[in-house]
């Protein structure tokens, strides 16, 4: 019990120092690119002195770090500002504009803007998890017991081959065969929730080798941990010491694989294959803010999704120190 | 048999693992599948063809010929030899747009990891050799820019200041260098304690010594092997922004343009997109099978199978 | 009894303000329109181009040089409720014409609006000096807004209150949703819900088309039109339309404040490998405006392409072999129009091949809009804008004036008194024949020789749509009227 | 039990190794018997195929290996004809076996408590979960863990090796087997914990009545508690007599070798040379070494308490001298801070307190040029050959390393040295240009004794330097270090546990018991007449065939050193003293001479304890055993 305080009191005190860490990198960054919020805010018509008299009123014109640590105090209240772009009903806006038409509240409260799209991703990301464990844990787990035999190269082929796959070529061409030209499955866009199996599909299939090889390293390397063959020899039998030995052991890295390695390739490839699939979800939201440069959602995007992962790291290295009492935190 | 022939036998005891350098016997290791020979081949076919094939051949990837468009690859029907691959949407060559695209992606790839691979080990060989203070910087650091995934960071950047290939490379290695800098740090962790860095020290050698002439030649080759298969995520990576229209701009042809403007004639020039995105697949594969060969051959050794 | 929705995948976002008089773009033009009437309809069917139908005005006609008189439809009702009359035409056309409006500059001037009765208007002119009959046609483009609404502009902007079939019901994202309208004075329409969704990329609308999610989807590419014409779920619409494709230079920006420079890009231009590439999403034209408008011709100097006397040019500005030229960049958007990144690289090696160094920049619909149109300081980002400019009407004005009348000059920022005069001459000249002269022989002629812009081709637009959808009609300038629609 | 039914019965079994290429013969006929209440030895060199046969005990040959013929039988049924789920019932519940590596034996991530009960469940079905906990702690008990209830629930890893030992002692006999199977279980053990698996092992055979077959390396181990010896050399069996017969007159010629090689302690003469011979005192000797008062404590983290830290006493105020020219010996159970003493020494890191001189120089405080001056002066030797040098760089290059960090020397100065060194350390000069790999240990330690050699230190450490070597290849390097401690006049520090070599090198000895020096002595003394307990404890433990003065019954040590976090006041040893008394508890005895100028840090140093039994050298009264189990009891 005091363990546990005392690891999640030091590692979400880490985590903080990380996710600030991540916002200021963030923060700096979209604000030394070229380009000047306030045209993208007011649009293209608007005059020079409305320009910057409304930078000034919004304070986009003191120091970088005094703009950080006003954001950061509007973050911890919860508020991640408002978008650039984006009418207060969430849409894209393109196009001349008159300047009166600026006044944050016809723009779109980024928090909203990701609450609407966060079920859909969450959605998409929970079924890509779901089967791409469904597919690759039985044949990493078979692969690691039958280790250096057909069917761990089997495992091996067929994740060489998966890893290979670029995602944004197989969601084209996986549109086309399965949407398009066999009728089997919705793609484009989102009306319910067989819209989300095809991209599921997408990144089940570029998550799966990571889940085959990690699962099938760490059966095999814990079939050949002395206890193994000690249990068989003390009495215990081989499909027990697999089932209630082997494969929880393997547990642990599979765990932190799904922490470090899944997590963070499915938030990235979440927003590549929503934008392939026009599923309206975080990724296509932060994809269609970068092409319109819309920094409030650029950034909390970028910080969320660092904190998701943070957090879940933190979760699977307690579940890791649950499970293996060895490990250190 | 006498007693001294009994006795002498078994000084033989110790195996030979660890004798050999670690990165050697990997190598060998990861040579001796057939899997590794494979990608090899595969890769460096590639790779001789991608330098070699442009000029070889002797066809442009940038001239445009739209009385040319739409040609399909030879074998199918109204192919033609002069474009063995087929034509894109402007006449322009496919076989030499993808080779020019495999240059630029593999280019991209390989600058991005020999530059990551670079950062990350040296700060993690100093954290991990120092310890303290250091140590927990510089690895909050480390982990804050893990935090990040490399395609966020990329989209972030890139997306809104204006994609060369050198801004592309700069952003791949800021996003990836952490995790050879955790995976350096903890090799040295452990490294730091083993006893030749001990006797080194007791010989007087300076820390700087020991981390470059000591330590550094035995923990770089494996992870070094083991960073081929990232060189195949930043490929990847590299076609992705491609695709979104944040790679390296046109006219120079990248995977990624070439699949996602090749897109919207997936119905009547399916190789638009197919050819790039197969070469792709096929040097990745080339990549992956070497790269995971060096991989497990380095896991088995790590858990000390021969 | 399920609810028959139509989901509309337009390639062009909204702006996030129903004020229709602020902004000047094709996507929420569109949608504008299914929301609110005009005083007059202009179906613009090929070979009557000029006819104008009756829409909230039942009859027009002109009372003198600056007076032009409405009669309009009685028992029309607002969406919110308020009858439509005379005063709501009068602070339309009042406000909508203010210099200070982005939307004005489709206008040809300001005006005062006399009203007769509570049925009857006068546009009145004569106070600005230009005749009132330039706005014959143009009744037939400027949206009908309330007059309680325009009282209140925070009210305007906030939501489209219009007379037409559809009301609007929210936006969520960028899906908006329009219902049916009870009261609309044609009978309420057989579509119960329009949903108007902004998808920017025309693979995206296509393959939604063939899955059934969109009913209706803009702008297909040429071979999309091709291989969907043998579906059996999706029926494909070819039109001449009234746009025109355009390369923008920036003309208050060196090296294009520079005529000479203009000409030799323009001369080192194949048009044929354009129209080549197009296939049908194209029709060759030498002139500064569509086929559909009044005043088409054949501009007999239009620049034809000739490299050497791009040469020439270059040479005589001093760039021999474009030596000395900045790097050009070149904005353009992807999934808007057809094909604009393939012709865009097309037109970037072309012009290289004289000489010119050019990059081409691509960007996403809404992220283009916000690119192309300069900013009050003149100046806008890159060297040249490919832009179509799509109007409803015969009307030449409504291109002519926005985009090269120096107090417009939305995208190339020409300044030039000579073209000004040439404009305003046009406009002035009452008799059409007259006019038709003026534009032929001066006012054309005078843009091709200093050529802020460069028409490329017209375009001709497809639309693909549900195979129940009957009884929509599409507009040559985009809007679709679904009024009279029904999903059988 | 009768003398015709063994339990056991081998016959003709014959294991062979079959590789791609080759197939060798590993266990050649091997025929044995082991009846009921019997404890049968199995000695053999590394490699003669121990493992091998005992494993094949239990059925548990797996390729690359194969039995090939005979039979196995088990009261009279052959093991090999078995079916498998017979086997397996019969393994964890008839027949146990326990290896070498307690500590990997149990799965790493579940209570032990948990998994002898999972083992007990899945070998009698019947038996209930509170059954079973009942019957596995009453054995934890009776192996002596202490606190058996809460250590049920704790993990493989919080137990020491010893402790793992006996946890898997309990999973061999929590079931009553008849057959017990050990391979050489006291192998990675501490001599006194290893001293103390022995006799608990005895306890329990005399109590569960079972059969063991007792295989292990070591003569003196197999002496303390076989009855029958069975040698094994190459795959065969060479020779089977009583424990007796093989001490007293050993018939094959690997037999007679390994009885007359076995290092005595007490029986020899002391071979130290007599240059060193010359005990303690400082006759006019300049110290060269001078340690005062060193300490060193290590912080660790306390999982106990909300961020809370524990810290480890490792070197608790040690002082000592050491001459030029002398050799002293360190040695101590594990963990007692011989390894960070060795540290502290060789600079590695600073004490905490105290001073450390080196030819008069306080070696604290020097930094930079200052320190790698003084590092030349002395150089610290480690146990590992295969990590100590780098695999990267060829031999005459990491010979020559120290010299190019130390600087000054010419390209061809450094080659002629390097040649020297090589040569007189006994690497051949071809070696010069050849990577490591392939060298033998011994060979490898010899590049790390020249890279050492060739600063020409005054002063070398070794810690546990050959104790990853064999006997053969030790006594040769052994007599390296003799020559060049006559050549050069070096002096030095042998860190080991190993009693019978620093009874055979050191001048000197220091014995260390949780970070202090206990006993300081000159050899003789040592062994003969320690001034400290723990001196006799170590003593007793020693696996020997020779008798030893010290009993076990007597000064055998119980459990673990305490933990050098919590050290208790007064005197740190009075918690396993067999002699504490009041004064213990209160006052910690300091380092004080003895008569003969010797140190201990003992009340009863001057008197008090009883004398050491020198009964004259004989063979070990196996009568004597039941005694001996009486006299230590509770
Ligand atoms: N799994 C195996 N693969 C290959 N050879 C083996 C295997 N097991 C044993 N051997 C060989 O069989 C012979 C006997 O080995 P075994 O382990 O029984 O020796 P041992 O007497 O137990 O030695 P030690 O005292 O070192 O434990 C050796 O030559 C060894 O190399
Ligand atoms: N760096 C350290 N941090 C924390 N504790 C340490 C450290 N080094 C040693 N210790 C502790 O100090 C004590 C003495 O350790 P040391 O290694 O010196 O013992 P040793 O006598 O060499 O044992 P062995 O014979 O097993 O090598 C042990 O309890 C050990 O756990
Ligand atoms: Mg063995
Ligand atoms: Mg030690």
């Amino acid at each position: 019990m005091l363990f546990a305080v005392d690891f999640f009191l030091r590692r979400l005190l880490q985590g903080l120092v990380i996710v600030v860490l991540v916002a200021m990198l963030i923060f700096t960054l979209l604000r030394v690119v070229p380009g000047d919020p306030v045209r993208i805010m007011l649009g293209p018509m608007v005059t020079a002195e409305m320009a910057e008299e409304t930078a000034q009123k919004m304070g986009l014109r003191d120091p970088v770090p005094v703009q950080f640590i006003r954001y950061a105090a509007q973050v911890v209240s919860g508020d991640f500002g408002h978008s650039f772009v984006r009418s207060a009903q969430g849409g894209s806006t393109g196009g001349s504009r008159g300047g009166d038409t600026f006044d944050a509240s016809n723009r779109a409260p980024v928090m909203g803007l990701i609450l609407t799209a966060l079920p859909y991703s969450l959605l998409l990301a929970g079924l890509a998890l779901g089967i791409s464990l469904v597919i690759s844990l039985p044949i990493g787990i078979v692969a690691g017991l039958f280790s250096g035999r057909w069917p761990d190269r089997l495992a091996l082929y067929l994740s060489s081959l998966f890893v290979s796959l670029p995602n944004i070529w197989l969601a084209l061409v996986l549109i086309f065969l399965v949407s398009v030209k066999g009728g089997l499955l919705p793609a484009i866009g989102y009306q319910n929730w067989t819209y989300a199996i095809l991209p599921a599909l997408v990144l089940a299939i570029e998550l799966s080798p990571v889940f085959i090889r990690s699962a099938s390293v760490a059966v095999s390397s814990n079939m050949m941990e002395s206890y193994v063959p000690s249990g068989i020899i003390r009495g215990l039998s081989r499909p027990r010491m697999i089932v209630a030995h082997v494969l929880r052991n393997s547990m642990i890295p599979l765990l932190n694989v799904v922490g470090i390695q899944a997590i963070g390739l499915l938030l990235g490839s979440l927003f590549v294959i929503e934008y392939a699939f026009n599923y309206p979800g975080v990724g296509l939201l932060m994809i269609n803010a970068v092409f319109q440069r819309d920094f409030p959602v650029i950034q909390a995007i970028a910080i969320l999704a660092c904190t998701v992962l943070v957090l879940v790291n933190i979760l699977v290295d307690f579940a890791a120190t649950t499970i293996d009492r060895r490990l250190q935190y | 048999m006498t007693p001294e022939l009994v006795s002498t036998t078994s000084v033989a005891q110790p195996t030979l693992r660890g004798q050999r350098s670690l990165s050697a016997t990997m190598f060998i290791n990861a040579w001796r599948t057939t899997e590794f020979r494979i990608g090899f081949f595969v890769f460096f076919g590639l790779i001789v063809l991608s330098v070699l094939g442009p000029s070889l051949f002797g066809v442009s990837p940038t001239k445009i010929s739209v009385a040319d468009k739409f040609l399909p690859p030879i074998g199918f029907e109204g192919g033609n030899w002069a474009h063995v691959l087929g034509t894109d949407q402007l006449g322009r060559d496919l076989f030499a747009r993808s080779l020019i695209g495999l240059r630029n992606a593999l280019m991209i790839g390989l600058i991005s990891v020999v530059g990551m691979f670079l950062l990350g080990s040296a700060i993690g060989m100093i954290a991990g050799y120092v310890g303290g203070w250091v140590d927990l910087i510089l690895m909050r650091i480390t982990d804050a820019q893990m935090a990040i995934p490399v395609i966020i960071l990329a989209i972030t950047i890139l997306g809104v200041s204006r994609p060369t290939p050198f801004s592309i490379v700069c952003v791949l290695i800021l996003a990836g260098w952490p995790a050879y800098a955790r995976t350096a740090r903890s090799v040295m962790l452990s490294e730091r304690r083993k006893e030749y860095v001990r006797a080194a020290k007791i010989l007087g050698a300076s820390d700087l010594r020991i981390m470059i002439v000591h330590v550094a030649p035995n923990i770089l080759p494996p992870i070094a092997f083991v960073a081929v298969l990232d060189v195949a995520r930043m490929m990847i990576i590299e076609a992705i922004l491609g695709f979104i229209g944040i790679g390296i701009q046109p006219p120079t042809p990248t995977f990624g343009t070439i699949i996602a403007d090749g897109t919207k004639y997936l119905m009547n020039a399916w190789w638009i997109t197919t050819v790039p995105g197969l070469l792709l697949a096929i040097s990745l594969c080339g990549i992956n099978l070497m790269g995971g060969a060096l991989e497990r051959a380095r896991n088995k050794l790590l858990q000390g199978v021969s | 009894q399920g609810k028959k929705t139509v989901v509309l995948a337009s390639m062009g976002p909204l702006t996030g303000n129903f004020d229709p008089t602020s902004h000047t773009t094709l996507g929420q033009g569109n949608f504008d329109k299914l929301i609110f009437s005009h005083l007059t309809r202009a179906p613009m069917e090929e070979g009557k181009t000029d006819v104008l139908e009756p829409d909230l005005a039942l009859s027009w006609q002109i009372i003198d040089e600056h007076t032009l008189e409405f009669k309009l439809r009685d028992g029309v009702k607002f969406h919110d409720g308020q009858d439509f009359s005379a005063a709501d035409v009068k602070a339309t056309f009042e406000y909508a014409s203010q210099p200070d409006r982005p939307a004005s500059s489709f206008y040809p001037g300001q005006v005062e609006v006399e009203v007769v009765d509570p049925l009857t208007v006068r546009i009145k002119t004569d106070k600005y000096g230009y005749p009132a009959s330039t706005f014959w046609f143009v009744s037939s483009y400027l949206p009908i807004l309330c007059a309680a609404d325009i009282a209140d502009p925070a009210k305007l902007q906030s939501r489209p209150n219009g007379t037409n079939g559809f009301k609007y019901v929210m936006t969520e994202g960028d899906r908006s949703t329009l219902e049916a309208f009870d009261g609309y004075y044609a009978g309420r329409p057989k579509i119960d819900e329009i949903v108007y969704a902004y998808v920017p990329d025309a693979n995206t609308r296509v393959l939604g088309l063939m899955n059934g999610e969109y009913q209706i989807a803009e702008r297909l590419e040429p071979e999309q039109y091709q291989s969907l014409l043998s579906n059996d779920t999706v029926a494909v619409r070819k039109g001449m339309s009234t746009e025109n494709k355009y390369l923008h230079f920036r003309c208050n920006k060196a090296p294009f404040d520079d005529p000479r420079i203009r000409l030799a890009a323009c001369h080192a231009i194949d048009r044929e490998q354009i129209l080549a590439l197009m296939g049908d999403a194209g029709v060759a034209s030498n002139c500064f405006v569509s086929p559909m408008k009044f005043g088409y011709t054949d501009i007999p100097n239009y620049p034809t392409y000739d490299p050497a006397e791009s040469a020439r040019l270059l040479e005589e500005a001093g760039f021999p072999g474009g030596k000395g030229l900045p790097q050009l960049e070149y904005i353009t958007s992807i999934g808007f129009y057809p094909k604009t990144k393939e012709y865009g690289e097309l037109i970037a090696a072309m012009l290289m091949q004289v000489g010119f160094d050019v990059q081409l920049t691509v960007l996403e619909p809404a992220a283009w809009e916000q690119a192309i149109y300069r900013g009050a300081d003149g100046q806008g980002p890159g060297h040249m804008c490919d832009v179509g400019w799509m109007t409803g009407s015969p009307e030449p004005d409504l291109v002519l004036r926005p985009n090269w009348h120096s107090s417009a000059a939305l995208i190339n920022g020409v300044s030039d008194a000579e073209i000004d005069a040439a404009l305003d001459k046009e406009r002035a000249t009452l008799d059409p024949a007259e006019r038709m002269k003026v534009l032929a022989e001066e006012t054309f002629p005078l843009l091709a020789a200093k050529v802020p812009s460069f028409s490329l081709f017209s375009a001709v637009v497809f639309h693909g749509a549900a195979k129940n959808l009957k009884g929509a009609y599409y507009y040559p300038n985009g809007p679709i009227d679904l009024t009279k629609a029904d999903l059988v | 039990m009768s003398e015709a039914h063994p339990i056991l019965r081998v016959r003709d079994l014959t294991v062979e190794l079959q590789s791609a290429a080759s197939r060798r013969t590993v266990l050649d006929s091997v025929s044995l018997d082991l009846h009921a209440d019997e404890v049968l030895g199995i000695i053999g060199e590394s490699g003669s195929g121990k493992t091998v046969l005992s494993r094949a005990m239990v059925n548990w040959v797996s390729r690359p290996l194969e039995m090939t013929s005979g039979q196995i039988f088990y009261h009279g049924e052959d093991l090999r004809q078995m079916p498998v789920r017979q086997l397996q019932v019969l393994r964890g519940r008839k027949i146990s076996y326990i290896g070498a590596d307690p500590t990997s034996a149990l799965d790493p991530t579940l209570p032990i408590g948990h998994q002898i009960v999972e083992k007990l469940k899945s070998v009698e079905p019947g038996i209930s979960e509170a059954d079973a906990r009942k019957r596995v702690i009453e054995t934890l008990q009776a192996v002596r863990i202490p606190s058996a209830a809460e250590r049920f629930n704790e993990f493989p890893f919080q137990f020491s090796g010893g402790m793992m030992q006996r946890v898997m002692i309990v999973d061999a006999l929590v079931t009553s087997p008849d057959l017990l199977v050990t391979d050489n279980i006291t192998q990675p053990l501490d001599v006194t914990v290893a001293a103390q698996i022995l006799r608990l092992l005895r306890d329990l055979q005399a109590e569960y009545r079972t059969a063991i077959l007792f295989v292990s390396s070591l003569l003196g181990v197999v002496n303390d508690i076989a009855d029958k010896v069975l040698v094994l050399a190459n795959g065969r069996v060479v020779e089977r007599q009583s424990m007796q017969g093989i001490l007293q007159s050993p018939e094959h010629e690997y037999t007679r070798h390994l009885v007359r090689d076995m290092p005595r302690i007490w029986e020899a003469q002391s071979e130290v040379p007599a240059v060193r011979a010359r005990v303690n005192s400082n006759d006019g000797r300049e110290a060269i070494l001078s340690v005062r008062d060193v300490s060193r404590t290590y912080a660790t983290k306390d999982r106990s308490r909300l961020f809370g830290k524990q810290y480890v006493q490792a070197v608790r105020g040690v002082s000592f001298d050491v001459y030029k020219g002398d050799s002293l010996g360190i040695v101590g159970e594990s963990g007692c801070g011989k390894s960070s003493l060795s540290r502290l020494l060789s600079r590695l890191e600073e004490p905490d307190s105290g001073k450390i001189l080196f030819k008069g120089q306080d070696v604290g405080g020097l930094r930079g040029t200052a320190l790698l001056n003084l590092r030349r002066g002395f150089q610290l030797l480690l146990q590992d050959p295969y990590n100590s040098i780098p695999s990267h760089l060829t031999i005459g290059r990491t010979v020559a390393e120290p010299l190019i960090i130390h600087g000054g020397h010419s390209k061809a100065e450094i080659r002629e040295k390097v040649a020297e060194t090589m040569a007189e350390v006994g690497l051949g000069p071809e070696l010069a240009h050849s990577l490591p790999v392939g060298l033998s240990a011994g060979q490898r330690q010899r590049v790390n004794i020249a890279r050492a050699m060739v600063l020409e230190p005054e002063l070398l450490i070794l810690d546990e330097t050959l104790s990853a070597l064999d006997q053969v290849e030790q006594a040769k390097l052994l007599g390296l270090f003799e020559k060049l401690q006559v050549r050069h006049g070096m002096t030095y520090i042998y860190i080991s546990h190993d009693l019978g070599m620093v009874r055979r090198v050191c001048s000197r000895v220091a014995v260390m018991y949780l970070g202090r020096v206990v006993e300081l002595a000159g050899n003789e003394t040592t062994f003969f007449n320690p001034g400290h307990p723990y001196t006799r404890a170590l003593l007793s433990a020693v696996p020997a065939i020779e008798h030893r003065p010290y009993d076990a019954a007597t000064y055998l040590l119980e459990g673990e050193p305490p933990n050098p976090i919590n050290i208790p006041p007064g005197c740190s040893f009075r918690t396993r003293c067999p002699f504490a008394f009041d004064r213990c508890a209160k006052d910690d005895p300091a380092l004080l001479a003895r008569g003969s100028g010797d140190l201990a840090a003992c009340h009863l140093a001057e008197g008090g304890m009883p004398a050491p039994g020198m009964s004259p050298a004989g063979l070990h009264d196996l009568n004597q055993v039941p005694a001996l189990r009486s006299g230590t009891g509770a």
